[in-house]
């Protein structure tokens, strides 16, 4: 279990290989990577820059992965996030997470991301291709896809 | 104690932190949030929708029921958007 | 959309990089790898080999890979398979899944998976820690798996 | 028509592939395994439990009703295993 926030940018196939590193007993990996859209409703989109709340980011992330490991049978997992300004197809953030079998490891990453989405105190400011800056609406879809976890 | 603000409620309210020593009447996060609200202007405008806005109690997710005795910090911010 | 049978390994940074390469309009990748564990059924593994049936196999990938496109919102996808002996830890396949959001890259991760393990000719067989070689079981809960989506 | 078996239904029978030329009353691939049980022991084996047997025509997943005219390659393989 681990918790990174960082302005750099990270590499999968190494976080990965990290994680499994000496381990024989590992069947399934799940990677979920967020990449920077270049549109948004349409509108061209020249940069976003990533808010979030030092401190409160990383020990909610610890508390969404601890939940996720109480939940779900995981051998293994990780959060990067980045924050600073981003531009079109750069990596956002990566959600892995390892277990035995497969059902349980695509089930703890999409948990991941649906209350990373909704709890983890990040904050989105687009730039237009007009130069305006604007913060990015938090979306209802997230909301539901959080509650249905119940 | 503190005051975080974060994203467009820090701009609006135009600081990111304050110490405050609100009156003893004051007893819960959205008594709090009606008490900046009647502060000043720029106040009552970030909290203009009080419902929209989010609150965290020492870097706890907390309702606007919670009570702020003793707390060291408490931070508002709208709805996140990361991942 | 491709599908790829090796003996060699794959490098899941650059598979990912290879299909996102040039695109602004992705905003998820989500990826399944699975790694050969060493035991089963509580007894030690000392390999495995991926038989096949060449031809058939790379027909229903593609087969199983168009269904997906039809039932998800995919920006791209990829499968790659071993076959030959592996050796614990050692990765035997790779799914990855391109979308604008994230449900839908995982959801057609999952279903790509669900279908390669029970529709895809490839059979495992292992050869135990005395020596002695047997063809894995095909498991009743990946029948189930691929049932639920109808 | 040219039959291939993989797995352990390839190691019961003893041979990857075989050509067969099926009499005319054998017109469907459950026929065509009763009538591979009928003529050696080993394929008696192989087909022990029919029901487990999965059937391909020409590179496609069939039922044991399918029809075999016209096909140029039926395997015979147990359930996969990949993944």
């Amino acid at each position: 279990m681990s918790v990174r926030l960082q302005t750099q940018d990270f590499d999968i196939g190494a976080e990965i290989d990290r994680l499994v590193a000496g381990r024989t007993d590992v069947g399934a990996v799940v990677t979920f990577t967020g990449l920077v859209r270049d549109t948004a409703k349409g509108e061209k989109i020249l940069d976003m820059t990533l808010d979030h709340y030092p401190g409160m980011c990383e020990a909610e992330l610890e508390r969404i992965e601890q939940e996720a490991h109480r939940r779900f049978s995981l051998q293994g997992s990780l959060i990067v996030h980045r924050y600073g300004t981003l531009f079109a197809a750069d990596r956002i953030v990566l959600v892995v997470t390892l277990s035995e079998h497969r059902h349980e490891a695509f089930a703890a990453a999409e948990f991941l991301m649906d209350f990373l989405k909704t709890r983890a105190p990040f904050w989105k400011r687009e730039t237009g291709a007009d130069g305006s800056g604007h913060w990015v609406d938090a979306r209802e879809a997230d909301d539901e896809a959080t509650g249905r976890w119940g | 104690m503190k005051l975080r603000y974060f994203a467009w409620v820090r701009e609006r309210i135009g600081r990111s932190e304050e110490e405050v020593e609100p009156p003893a009447a004051v007893t819960t996060a959205g008594e709090l949030v009606l008490w900046l609200k009647s502060r000043d202007e720029r106040s009552d405008y970030a909290f203009e929708r009080p419902e929209v806005v989010r609150i965290a109690i020492d870097q706890l997710h907390v309702k606007p029921d919670a009570r702020i005795a003793g707390a060291r910090e408490i931070a508002f911010f709208p709805p996140m958007t990361g991942g």
